[in-house]
């Protein structure tokens, strides 16, 4: 009955996982995402996971928890998280937490 | 609190505290603010702000500290449009209150850290708006004001 | 007037008989109908109905015969959601009522002819979903519920 | 402050004035509309009056009021209205309300 609200596309080549997330990430959406998520991770045991939020049309703290999740996960796994093409607004959520500055996330664009 | 100006238009919205609604409650703001023709960027930020706001009630409200009926968790957003083309939102609920509200404004503060909450949903509302406000009494509930002028 | 079915979602709000109001409320419908993924069509009809609703209030219920203060002129929309897609719409306003429901409801029926009204209200709600019941007293209010499934 | 809901763009040629609805017509949007199109009326006295909805996103019973409001102003200049282009949803409300067996108002499309 419930139209979903976000999802995730995964192609892992050559030790790199690429997510590429269409939608709006909020909680509701968040969880179904994570799971996607740190199964391709557990399964593929890359050394990087490059997650583009390039089609994502809205992201709240929500979605901040999200990502620094998939860096804890990826640790577990031994991989760096990259994040790419965050929008206007995601980037200023992202200064705020002041993501930028740890050691296994990357931000690009 | 109070906005020194004449009100353009307000509306009361109360609705159960689902975690679909939290996409409709953006699509409101959208709605609502739209006789305004605000800027993308101004939109953006509201609608972000109520997302934060409504998920708390969701998450932290009438999470699993809440004891009372499915049926009294509502979620009570109050907007009003005044004609300096300040906007006040106010999102309250009946849940389970904030003991200590200054720390729960912190920066990366979070008692939801199990559930991947950042903490960072008050810094966010804060740093979007012109001005947040929090009230909350322990077993009685929150409520957050959101003020903004918008171009 | 009872569907005996499961509540989905629900929904309640109250703004003022404004006219910029109309489209807000058929952005409203839009937005808290999205989770059930509805038809363009049903979609049309729904936003198309509560326009209608809507509009009879600021028009009919709040217009020149109405003797209550500025700040009381408020619309009350209350929708539900069942589990399976029937939606259920309440618009109610507290003005002038209507003296004569049936005759109300005729086709081509309207009061309000100096205003370009063309009398078709009504007529469009009820063939717009599956069931339109009116409830009015005058000098009490107007409560007007409609009933669709959708697809 | 507000924003205009609906506009209409005139063009009058050879005793033809058409009108092209853009946005949506409500109660609210239908006032402006109504005087623009009758000053227009008035003015050029045309022999028909073209309204094409083809551009128009909403239409409510407000509209058909409109609709039926410039026929009788039309009537007054000696002009015959058609309305062209209605959608799905504007083609129920007009057939609903009978509108076709009107003598001044021709619906094409
Ligand atoms: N409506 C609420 N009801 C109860 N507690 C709340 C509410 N909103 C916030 N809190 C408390 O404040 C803390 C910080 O909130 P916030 O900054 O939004 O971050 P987060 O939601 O990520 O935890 C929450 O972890 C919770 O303990
Ligand atoms: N909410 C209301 N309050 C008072 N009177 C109403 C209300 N809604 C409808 N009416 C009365 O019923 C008549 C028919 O309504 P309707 O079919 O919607 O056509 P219209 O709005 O074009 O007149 C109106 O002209 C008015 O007299």
């Amino acid at each position: 009955m419930i139209q979903e609200r976000a999802r995730v596309r995964l192609e892992y080549e050559d030790g790199v996982l690429h997510a590429a997330v269409y939608g709006e990430i909020d909680h509701h959406s968040a969880r179904p995402l994570r799971e996607e998520l740190d199964q391709a991770l557990y399964k593929y045991r890359p050394r990087r996971l490059i997650i583009s939020l390039k089609c994502v049309s809205f992201m709240d703290s929500s979605g901040l928890g999200l990502i620094l999740g998939r860096v804890n996960t990826a640790e577990d796994v031994g991989a760096v998280v990259e994040v790419t093409d965050p929008g206007t607004q995601i980037k200023k959520i992202l200064t705020l937490a002041g993501a930028s500055r740890l050691a296994n996330l990357k931000i690009q664009g | 609190m109070k906005v020194k100006n004449e009100v353009f238009n307000t509306m009361k919205l109360t609705l159960p505290a689902l975690s679909i609604n939290e996409s409709v409650c953006r699509a409101f703001t959208g709605a609502f603010l739209s006789c305004l023709n605000p800027t993308i960027e101004d939109l953006c930020d509201l609608k972000c702000v109520v997302s934060e706001a409504v998920t708390n009630c969701i998450v932290h409200a009438y999470g699993p500290g809440f004891s009372g009926r499915e049926d009294q968790k509502l979620i009570y957003i109050t907007m009003t449009l005044f004609a300096n083309r300040t906007v006040r939102i106010t999102v309250r609920d009946r849940g389970v209150g904030i003991p200590d509200v200054e720390q729960a404004r912190q920066p990366l503060f979070t008692t939801g850290a199990g559930d991947e909450r950042s903490g960072m949903g008050f810094s966010v509302m804060e740093s979007f708006t012109d001005r947040m406000t929090v009230h909350s009494r322990p077993g009685q509930g929150t409520s957050v004001t959101l003020i903004k002028r918008v171009r």
